[in-house]
This record gives C-alpha cells, structure tokens and sequence, in this order.
C-alpha cells in the first residue's frame, strides 16, 4: 500500500511517536556515559543519577531562605507568566487578525506596520521596554507579547483574508452587516486557524519568557536556567529543559483537544 | 411596469479576454428570467454583476433607476453554482442565519421565543426543500445535492427583491427537481419576487421563466477565440406566464415536447 | 547638579537594584534576613531590594532612572551612568576584586602566548580593561589579540568548545572555567590590587534629598557585613545562605570571598576612599576607558566627565562633576552616628 | 459601501500604509524633544541629530583598528548568517515538512518528535549547541536554524495535511506514484505556504540571529546593538533597529512578489 | 462474462446513520452502469467504495476476484461531482499530469520530443471537450461547467480499466452534453472500459448505459431517518447495448421518450 493512504490508528501512532524519543534518550545516555568514563567530573553531559540529585533538592525540599520549593515555585511563576502572556497575544490577535484580514482600509493602514513591528526583533529594544513596562511581571509579560502577538496577529489575518470570497458574499446577500459577518462567520471560521496559531507560537512564546527571566527575575524556570549556567550545571538545566518541553508538549495537546472540541467541523467528521 | 433593472452597454473584460460585450437589458420587477447558453459564455458573470459582486468594465447597471452600487445586500439573493454554505454552521444554522442577522443587529443571535420562532421558519423551509430529517448536519456530511438544497433553502427564506440562482438545481434528482420548481414558482407568486435563473435545462427554462434569455457569442475569430464576448442572442418573453399572478406553474410533464420543439433552436448556435 | 527639575522631592520609597556577583550578595541575604526592613522602618522608608539577572541591564536601568541605587563595578560606574551625564554618586565601596577577575589560557601558562590569539570576554567591562593591565604587564598592546565579545552568562558553556582558547571572566563563573582540563590561570586582579572596586551607588539628587537614604543603606551593609564576617555558626549559616542565592554551594562561595577583598570595617572603606590612590587608580580607568571610546562619540578628551573625591579634590572637567566618590556616611557608620 | 467590500488600491494603499508609521515617528520626536528638554544629556531617546553623528562615524569612516566601515561590515556579517540560517530552514522545511504532511506514517513517527523540538527553547540549550557547533559562525547559524525550522516545518506540514483530499486521490487516479504525488501536486501547492512561512519567520529569525551574536561575535548589527547596548547608546541601537527592520521589510517584500512570480494561480487572476 | 467487479454485502455507516445496506452487485468486464437515484442515497458513497478511496464499514469488494485494497490507481479513473482539478496547473498541464506520471517515473515531467507526443495527445482530447481555445487557462479562470469538461478531459486520457463518473455531464449546456456523450460512448467501446456513471438525468441513463441501478432506501423509518440506509431497488440490463461493442451509441434525439415511459417507474420509488 502507497504511504500515502496508510492510516495509523491512535495507539499506534503513539507508539510509533515514542520510538524515535527513546532513541534520541538512549544515544543521550551513550554519549554522557562516553564522556564520563574519560572524565568523571565532566558538567556538560551529566548521567541522570546526577540530574535526580540535582534535582531532589530543589524538587522535594523547602528552600530554607524563602520556605517554597523552587522547582514548583519556578514553574508556578513562568507560567502565570506564559500564560498571561498568550492569552493577551490570543486576544489582540483574534481582534486584530480579524479586523486586518477582513477590512480592506484597515489591512491598508495597518498592514504594514504590523509588518514592521512583526520584524523589529524586540530583544534588541530590551532597555526600552524595560524602562516603558518597569522591571517587574508587565515587563516579562510584554515581551512575550511583543515577540509573539505580531506574529499571530498576520497568520489570523492571512487566513481570514483567504476565506473564500463567495461566503463573504453570501454573508450579504443573507442581511449580515459587517459587524455580523465577522462575529458569525469570519470568527468561529477563525478558530481553529487561531488555536493553530498559539500551538505554532508556545515554542517563540518560551524563549521571549526565558529571555525576559534572564534578565531581571528572581524566580521563574529560565531564571533558574540562567542562574546555574554560570556554574555550567546542565544537571539543573537538562532537566529543567525536558520539564518546558513536557508542559509544552501537554500545552500541545490540549490545545489540539479544545480545537477539536470547539470546531468539530474543521476536523472532519469521523467515521 | 417600467424598467426594474437595467443595464446599458455592459461589458466585461479579463485582460484582453472578452467575456460580455454590448448587453443591453431591461428587467421588469416581478419577472422570471431564465438565462441559458453554451458552457463558458458568460452567464455566471452575468450573474455576478447583477449580484453586485462585481463591477462590470464598462457600462452601467441601474436598479430602480439608481445606478447599483458593487456591494451585496438582502435585497439580492443567490444561490452559486457550487453549493457554497457555511461549513461552520449546521443545516439549520445556516438556515437560521438570514432571519437571526435580520432580527438581532447587535450579537446576530436570536434566543428563546423569537429564536424558536426563526427556528420554525426555517424548519419549514428545510421541510420543503427535502432537508427536514438533516437538520443537524454539518454541510462536510452531506451530499452533493443536499448542500445545494441548502443553499436554495438559505437563500429563499430571505425572500430577496431578486433572487438570482446559478444552475440551483443541476445535482438534484427528478422527483426532488420537481418539488423544488414547485417550490420556487409559488414563492415567486407570493411575493411577487423577481427571478434570474441560470439552468442548462432548456425545459426547465421555459416551463418556469417567463422570459429566456440566450447568452452566446455573436461572431467567432478562430484565430483569436478571446477577441468577442457574448452577448444576449435571443430574448424570448413567454406571455402565457407574463404577470408573476397565481398558480399557473406547469405540470411537469409539459416540459418535455417543449424541449423537443426547441433544441432545434439553440443547436442553431455555435457553441465555444 | 545639571537637571534643576529633576532635584527630586523627598520620597518614602526606593529601589536599589542587584546583580549575583560575590561582593553583592550581602544585598539579598539582608533583604530576606529581615535587616533591610529594620534599617528602612528606623529612618522610616521603604527600600525595595531588586535582582537583575543581567548586570548590565542593572546599570542600564539605573542609567535610564527606573533604579535609585545599582550595585557596580568603578569603571562601568564611570562609563555608564557618569559617562551618560547622570549624576551618581558612589556611596559605599565594598570591596576590591582581589583574584575575582582572571585570564584564562588554554594550553599554557604563560602570560605572553596570549599574543596573536582570539581572547573572549565581555568587551568593554573590567574584563576588557583587565586584559589591558594583563597586556601591559607583558609588554603587548591590544593590537596583540583579537577580542571576541561574549555574554557574561555564556562565557563558562563557551569556554568548553575547542574554539577558545583564551578568555577573560569574573567570578563565579571563573572558578567553573578554571576546572576546565588544560586551563591555567595566567593574569588576576590580585595582580592589580585595588583598582577593580565594587560599589554602591545611587543617584545624586535622590541622596541629596533623602539623606535618610544614604543612612540606611550604609547601616545595612555593615551590618550584614560584619554578621557574614563571624566564624561562628551564625556566620557560616549566612555565608551558606549568600551561597544559595547566588545558585552555588558553600564552599564555591568561600573560595570567592577569599579572591574578594571585603573592607570590613566601615573605617576600611573611608581610608580607601579619601586614599590618593584612589584618584591613581580612577585616572587609570578613565583613560583606559577613553582610550577605548567608552565616554561616547561626543567625549573629546579623557577630561570630558568630572569625577569628584573626598577632600574636594577632581578629576576632569570640575564643571561637569557626574561621579561622585561621598566617604560622608560610611563616615557615619565608622562613628557609629547612623 | 460597507468596508468589507472596499477595494484599496496599491498608491492609495501605500499611502495610507505610510501614515501610522509616520504618526509613530512624529510621537517619538516629540517625546524625544521633551525628554531633551528636560536633560540635554539623556540617552534613551535621543534626538535624530545624535544619531547622525552617532552613525556618521561607524557608516562613512573606515574604523581604525580593523580598517573596515563597521556599518557594512555588520550588515554584510548579519545577512550572511541570516541568509545561510534561513535557507537551511527553508530547504528542511521543505523536505520535511511535506514528507510529514503528506505521508501519515512519517508524521506518526516523527510528528510528535518535531513538536518537542519546536517547543524547546533553543537559548536554553546554549552550552549542549557550543559543544556540538563550536563558538563560530556554524553554532550562528546553527541556533537561527533551531530557532525557526521546526516551526516553518510544522507550519508546511499542516498546510500539506489540509490539502483537499480528492486532489491526493484523483493524483493516484492519474497513476501517480507517492514521488511523483509530492513532486508535481504537493510540493508547488505549499510553495505559496512555504514563502508564507518564511514571511512569518523573518521576525524571529532576526531574534535568533541577535541572540546569536550577543552571545559570542566580534561583527554583526546584534554584535553591536549588544556591545553599545552597555553604554545605553540608544543612539547607535535605535538606527540599527531601524535598519534591520528596513531589511526585514524589503525582505517581505521580496518574498511577496517571488511568491506573486511563481504561484500566480494562488493569488487570483487579476482583472 | 465472470464477474469482474464485485460487492458482496457491502454496508457504509457514518456513526450510527447508516448510508448504503446490503450491497450485493456483480459487474462484468466492459459494462456501462448508469446509478440513479435521489440525492443523498449514497450514490457517491458507492463510487467512492468501487473507487478505493473509502473502505466498506462491513462486506467485501473484489476486483478480478482479489480483495480490492483501499488505495486508488491507474486502473480506476474518476470524475468527481465536484469538479476537482489541480489549481496550480492550467488546462493543458492537468491533462498532460496523467501521461507525465506514466512516462517519467522519476521527475514526473516530459521533454522535447516525448512532451510534444503528449502534448498533441492532451490537446486532441481537450478539443473532444470543447477546451481547445483554453489550453493556457488556470482553473481560478474558469467557468464551472469548463472546470468539469477539464476533470472529464483530464480522467479520458488515461483510458483507465474502470471509469467512475460521478454526475459528469451536470453542469453542461445541451450541445456540449450531446458531443460529451458521443466521445465517452466512443471511448467506452474502442476501449472496452468498463463505466459506472451517477447521473440525474434519467434519459442519460438510459441512453448511455446497458445496466442501470436504482439506490433508494428500501424502508422508511419516520422517527428515526437515519435507522435504514440504501440499496439497490432496481437493476434493469439494457440488453439492446448488451455488449461494448460497434458503434451503437443512440442518436441523442431517443432520449426524450425513454424518459417519459421511465418517469413513471422512478416516481414510485419514495424519495429520501
Ligand atoms: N462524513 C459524513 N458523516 C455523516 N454522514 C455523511 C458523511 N458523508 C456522507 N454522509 C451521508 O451519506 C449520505 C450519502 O451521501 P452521498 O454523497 O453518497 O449521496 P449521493 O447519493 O451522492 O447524493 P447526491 O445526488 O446529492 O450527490 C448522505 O445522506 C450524507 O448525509
Ligand atoms: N478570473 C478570470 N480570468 C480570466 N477569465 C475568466 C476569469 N473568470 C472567468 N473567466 C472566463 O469568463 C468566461 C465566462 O465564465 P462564466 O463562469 O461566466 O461562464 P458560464 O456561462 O457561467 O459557464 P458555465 O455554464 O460553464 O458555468 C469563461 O470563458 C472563463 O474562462
Ligand atoms: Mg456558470
Ligand atoms: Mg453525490
């Protein structure tokens, strides 16, 4: 049978996305083992025995200065963080996406600025946003913002402006006014498009958060990633790195969950 | 009655590509018009200008005696030749759409007495065009012809001024074609709508309109096929139907030996 | 002072911004210990203790006004608030690096194989002036080598790749770099004694019209200061504390304070500050600076910013004054009037 | 007219594109002036005059040390880098992407592994990338890859997912082979998307490539936006970041009319 | 003639709706099978079945006596109800695509002499479908009825073993219908194709095919629509066109009567 038409049920699929994981982990192990017999205290590639001490501490033990536990305290932090971040981007991105798309003069207008801003990398303007938003969370959460809602903003639009023009039409011909041609049938059309959006963005969406703990933070996962750097402790950081991809890999998934949920006309009707 | 719709020298152009040239056209209100002619002669985009979907090159378009603006409003209707729904919304949502823009300005929902009663409506409709038993199918699960009943049921529960169908019921069967001519012929009488009606069936054509229009090209460069448009070659007004008045649509098995006593006519011309 | 308008009201709230470095740790530790609250609720402020994970972003948010007091080194205090035309003024010296800034060489462990190579660092900061010292004292210029910029954070992960061969860094990280297989210590700021000093500074205008807060926070500091200094268990528990915050263990931190030269005692710090050796070593840097176009485009001679130090005496262009050098509270503290 | 129909055309368009950039310009002007006003010497928001003769020196004047005008020398090392990250990005997202949208046993086995990758933030990786990349110009390029290709990939093989299925069919119909399936119908139908992605990955390709060159670089336009970044020149950083956004645009620009040239069926027939 | 085709108990269920039941058909080598049908009785759903593009949710289908996999190849042409041609390729480059993939297994491309060869073979078959002047088009460019001709083009070239046709001729005028059903009769018997052809057109079907199937739900239960699902109510041989042979195509002018005495015996059936 031609691949193209094979169908892989979601168990399999499953497994089948596990292997290539598990052998990503095992030629990991292979290589720190490697370095590790040449040198035993060798930081870059450390042997999980050394993450999971590294990590008990800070997992399962009260930090005594300020009684929490870091690693939740961490995560806590980045991601009321993240998660303030994306939903504002979700929200300027659906309002914005919608009215740029759809609107003609507005897309005129504003086109290009969007462009412009989408473009202007916002690391390099760091000391201007941190003197515009302060040094605390606002400017945390306005980086991820800046990073990513341009972004979504032009995928929206670009997908609202591809609708076919006979809907759109229709719309009319059927006494929709602007207004209710985007509320009815631009926006739930918009959804699943925009949810693809956030699923693309949660990758830009953690390195804006990283790069804003970096700098000026005194908890948060990428705070703690770029404390220990400067002492070279991958066994903090490796795993710190697998957590971000576990919750952004959940993320993932619920996101594709909702959309299934929300717009269960966009995936097919199954038989 | 004076002239409803007209248009006066209208042309339309793709590039160097003619596809309507010189169409001069008066349209009563209340009229049935049927439009047939060969396959890419330019009867959807006849269509389309009337619609207000777009301009034509040259040449005005006056409704009412105002010229018309290039924009879609409830007063025109139409159902496009590929079924085109909200494959967003269920059967009877996309139904419900028209009556609840109408209704609710602000959100463009309707709730509890009001929306049951849209809901009513459009389960009438929906009943008539064959669709009652689908009422919560999304337009991805429905066959081909379904989907153009439901376009056809969207678009006559709004009971547009014109309503403009392009090839409506070209992938429905017999016995639902019939009911469906039914349909429309009594809806045109009600309310006394005024009807544009591409179909390639010649019988159809002339058992519902009450005036056939033949769009084809009038002269032919076979070294530049693209050099001449159509335009109207045969205007034949049906005055056994004239006024939109009662109950007059025909059995349909009048239509039979009327297509034989035409397709002589049309053979006649030359097909692109 | 230049900004009439900016001659600020007196105000009941300040931030003073930090960032992880051996010398600085104090800062934290007496925020969470409880003694920034004691010191703040006696002249009756409120002090905000604020981490800025990338220093030089802490100085750079003092600079632009969001910070009323940063934690820096003497010569980034020169270049970048005084050289940006903010009057700052430093209030305590805590310290000088006395080993905590080092070169590092791959390979060898002699100074002068440095020439001809690619040395990385944090162009510009007291990394880049360190290796000038380093190059002189072995006769080269910085013609020499060729300096590849490389972020502070970065520096111990960079300095594992084969590419590098030679960098110059700060603690902690080092003391990471310094593990690694080959790598020789070739150059130190213990070779310089006191002209790597770190400070606390805070804005001019504020201080002047807040006196209170220059009080608190010197109170603070030698506070903390001395409770860290204890050998005994109280001592140890602090410096095992500082440790933690700074994201390492105890007996890293111990070897950093041993490159770091703490001034103790508040009389320490008030000697150093009206010692002439402190306009030597400020003469040094700024010329060092200028030389490396760090006053900025408009700079056109090493005189454009006005340093001013106990006693009265100058530096530079006396009518453009924007470092101060203010020995008068740790003088307090010194006479125990705070 | 209702705005949805308004029809803009491309002057008209281009002007009022202009508009809100320029509005933008004249704000910054007069909260510069005001600032100025207030001190002379401020930094953060400096004056167009300081920034000519801020640039005056790095454009025009041949530096003395390393004798090259540093401006075009940042820019040419810049684009090299961004050019070279971009191509492997855009080259992988083609070959990956498609063989993933298309083929469903290789995105059940690779789709889940592709989406971790997107959703680890590169930056925190840096040591593990040094180690792998070395400290030149390959671990420059290398991070820019990271950063963008598994997002552009996952962004061409859901656009290739979404491909009408009777297309597929009717293709085998015609007895095409799966090669000749993703050849002669996948492949130029995504091309329009692909240029799409890359649109979309300009802005943080360009984050990448400054975050790249903070870390480790003695050239670059994020070389020298990091280095004076110290000093707070905003008058030396506003002008790059101008520029870069200059760049990024008339890079849009040009991937817009390339897509226009070689997909002409995706963008309409013009009247 | 054995049974070349054939379904055996064949069901489709969508979820709990049942589409087509107890499918049992036998379809020798060079049939021409006309499917009739109201809409939504699961004609397409059978042509998709036949086509491999769906798998039976229970039954067996077999082709030549092996198990048909659900996988489409050259063997299996089709024509969908909804035109469905490749938007990035114009006119001549869609017909050309079929010939390209069997000749260059590699590029899937053609040049020099070869492509010539295919090019005069794709523009014969486009002038067959009236595409002659439209060879540079884009599909975007196009009328539907074009877009159809183009799919039916585009399926004709490769003369595959198996024919689907799903309402081809739908969107057509009179006269492109008429030389459309010349050329497929044509193919069909210089070709001994084997055809199976969803139409509405009663008269179509009758004068094209030798077998016609009707599809219709054979029980009706009003509160639960969706309980049964359609199967073959009817299944007449024409044994006049018995076999594909000579040149036995009707004159189109038959049709008209055939339709009238058929009309009758579809009107019985119970429309969905
Ligand atoms: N994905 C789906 N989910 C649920 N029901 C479906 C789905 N696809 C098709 N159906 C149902 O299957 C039935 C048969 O559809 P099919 O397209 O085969 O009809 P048809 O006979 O070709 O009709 P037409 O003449 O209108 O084209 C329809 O009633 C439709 O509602
Ligand atoms: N965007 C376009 N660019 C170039 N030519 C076009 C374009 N759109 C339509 N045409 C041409 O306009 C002509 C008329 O198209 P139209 O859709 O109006 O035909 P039609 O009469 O509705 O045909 P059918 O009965 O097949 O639907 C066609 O020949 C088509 O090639
Ligand atoms: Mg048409
Ligand atoms: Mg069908």
């Amino acid at each position: 049978m031609r691949w193209v038409n094979r169908r892989i049920g979601r168990t399999n699929a499953l497994l089948m996305g596990i292997v290539p994981i598990l052998l990503l982990l095992v030629l990991y192990l292979i290589l720190a083992a490697e370095r590790n017999a040449i040198n035993p205290a060798d930081k870059i590639l450390p042997l999980p025995g050394a993450m999971i001490d590294a990590m008990r501490g800070l997992v399962f033990e009260r930090d005594q200065l300020s009684g929490r536990y870091l690693f939740w305290a961490d995560t806590l932090a980045s991601l009321q963080r993240l998660g303030l971040g994306i939903a504002i981007s979700t929200a300027s991105a659906l309002l914005v996406g919608l009215v740029l798309g759809l609107l003609p003069p507005v897309r005129a207008t504003f086109g290009m600025l969007v462009t412009g801003v989408a473009v202007i990398p916002p690391i390099a303007l760091l000391p201007i946003l941190f003197i515009a938003f302060g040094l605390g969370e606002t400017a945390k959460v306005a980086l991820i913002v800046v990073g990513i809602a341009p972004f979504m903003i032009r995928d929206v639009a670009g997908h609202v402006g591809e609708l076919p023009r006979e809907q759109i039409i229709k719309a009319q011909t059927l006494g929709a006014s602007t207004w209710q041609l985007m509320l009815r049938v631009v926006l739930p059309q918009a959804m699943p498009r925009l949810i693809q959006a956030v699923r693309l963005s949660l990758g830009p969406a953690w390195v804006f958060l990283i790069s804003a703990e970096a700098i000026a933070a005194d908890i948060g996962l990428g705070y703690r990633i770029f404390l220990v750097r400067r002492y070279l402790a991958m066994d903090v950081i490796l795993p710190y790195v697998a957590w971000i991809a576990i919750l952004a890999a959940v993320a993932d998934l619920l996101l594709v969950w909702c959309s299934r949920r929300m717009s269960s006309w966009a995936h097919g009707a199954e038989r | 009655m004076s002239a409803f719709l007209s248009l006066r020298d209208v042309w339309v152009e793709y590039g160097d590509k003619v596809v309507l040239e010189r169409i001069n056209l008066d349209i009563a209100e209340g009229a049935f018009v049927s439009v047939i002619g060969p396959s890419g002669a330019g009867k959807s985009s006849l269509l389309r200008l009337v619609l207000g979907q777009d301009a034509p090159t040259r040449g005005s378009i006056t409704l009412d005696g105002v010229p018309l603006k290039p924009e879609c409003d409830s007063n025109r209707g139409v159902v496009f030749q590929r079924y085109s729904v909200f494959p967003h919304l269920t059967v009877l949502d996309n139904t419900v759409f028209g009556l609840e823009c109408e209704r609710s300005r602000f959100i463009g929902r309707l709730f509890g007495a009001s929306r049951r009663a849209a809901i009513a409506e459009a389960e009438e409709m929906l009943q008539a065009v064959g669709l009652g038993d689908s009422l919560h199918l999304y337009p991805a699960q429905m066959s081909g012809g379904m989907q153009q009943r439901l376009a056809i049921a969207q678009a006559l529960i709004k009971r547009p001024r014109i309503l403009l169908l392009d090839e409506p019921f070209g992938a429905l069967d017999p016995g639902i074609r019939n009911d469906m001519h039914k349909l429309i012929t009594r809806l045109w009488s009600d309310y006394s709508l005024t009807v544009m009606m591409v179909t390639h069936d010649i019988g159809e054509a002339f058992a519902l309109g009450n005036r056939v229009l033949t769009l084809d090209k009038w002269r032919h460069d076979p070294h530049a096929p693209q050099r001449y448009g159509a335009t109207v070659v045969y205007d034949l007004p049906l005055t056994r139907k004239g006024a939109p008045a009662a109950d007059t649509a025909p059995a349909p098995h009048e239509e039979a030996d009327r297509e034989e006593s035409l397709s002589i006519t049309i053979d006649i011309i030359d097909n692109n | 002072s230049q900004a009439p308008e900016e001659a600020a009201a007196p105000k009941t709230e300040f931030t003073i911004g930090w960032s992880i470095y051996a010398g600085w740790m104090p800062w934290p530790y007496a925020e969470q210990a409880g003694i920034v609250k004691k010191w703040a609720d006696r002249y009756g402020i409120e002090i905000d203790i604020v981490q800025v994970n990338d220093y030089v972003e802490s100085v750079n948010q003092f600079t632009a006004g969001q910070l009323d007091g940063v934690t820096v080194a003497n010569m980034d205090a020169l270049t970048i608030p005084a050289a940006g035309g903010k009057d700052t003024t430093a209030l305590i010296i805590g310290d000088y690096s006395n080993g905590n800034d080092g070169v590092l060489l791959k390979g060898t462990s002699n100074l002068a194989d440095i020439s001809g190579q690619q040395v990385n660092l944090v162009e510009l900061s007291v990394s880049h002036y360190l290796l000038a010292r380093a190059l002189e004292s072995a006769g080269l210029a910085m013609t020499d080598v060729r300096t590849i910029n490389t972020a502070d954070a970065d520096i111990a992960a960079a300095f594992t790749s084969p590419d590098v061969t030679a960098a110059v860094a700060w603690n902690p990280q080092l003391l990471t770099m310094k593990q690694e297989a080959g790598a020789s210590q070739v150059f130190s700021s213990a070779d310089i004694p006191g002209e790597i000093l770190d400070l606390l500074v805070v804005d001019t205008a504020t201080l002047e019209a807040n006196p209170n807060l220059g009080k608190a926070l010197v109170g603070i500091w030698y506070e903390t200061i001395q409770l860290m200094q204890r050998q005994d268990e109280e001592g140890a528990a602090a410096r095992a504390a500082m440790a933690q915050l700074a994201g390492t263990t105890p007996e890293m931190f111990e070897a950093q304070l041993a490159t770091t030269y703490l001034y103790v005692e508040p009389e320490q710090a008030v000697a150093a500050a009206t010692d002439a050796s402190l306009v030597e070593t400020m003469t040094r840097v700024r010329d060092f600076s200028f030389a490396q176009g760090l006053f900025g485009q408009g700079a056109s001679s090493a005189d454009a910013i006005g340093m001013a130090f106990p006693g009265g005496r100058t530096l530079g262009d006396a009518d453009r004054i924007t470092l101060r050098f203010d020995e008068s509270f740790m003088q307090m503290a010194a006479d125990d009037a705070l």
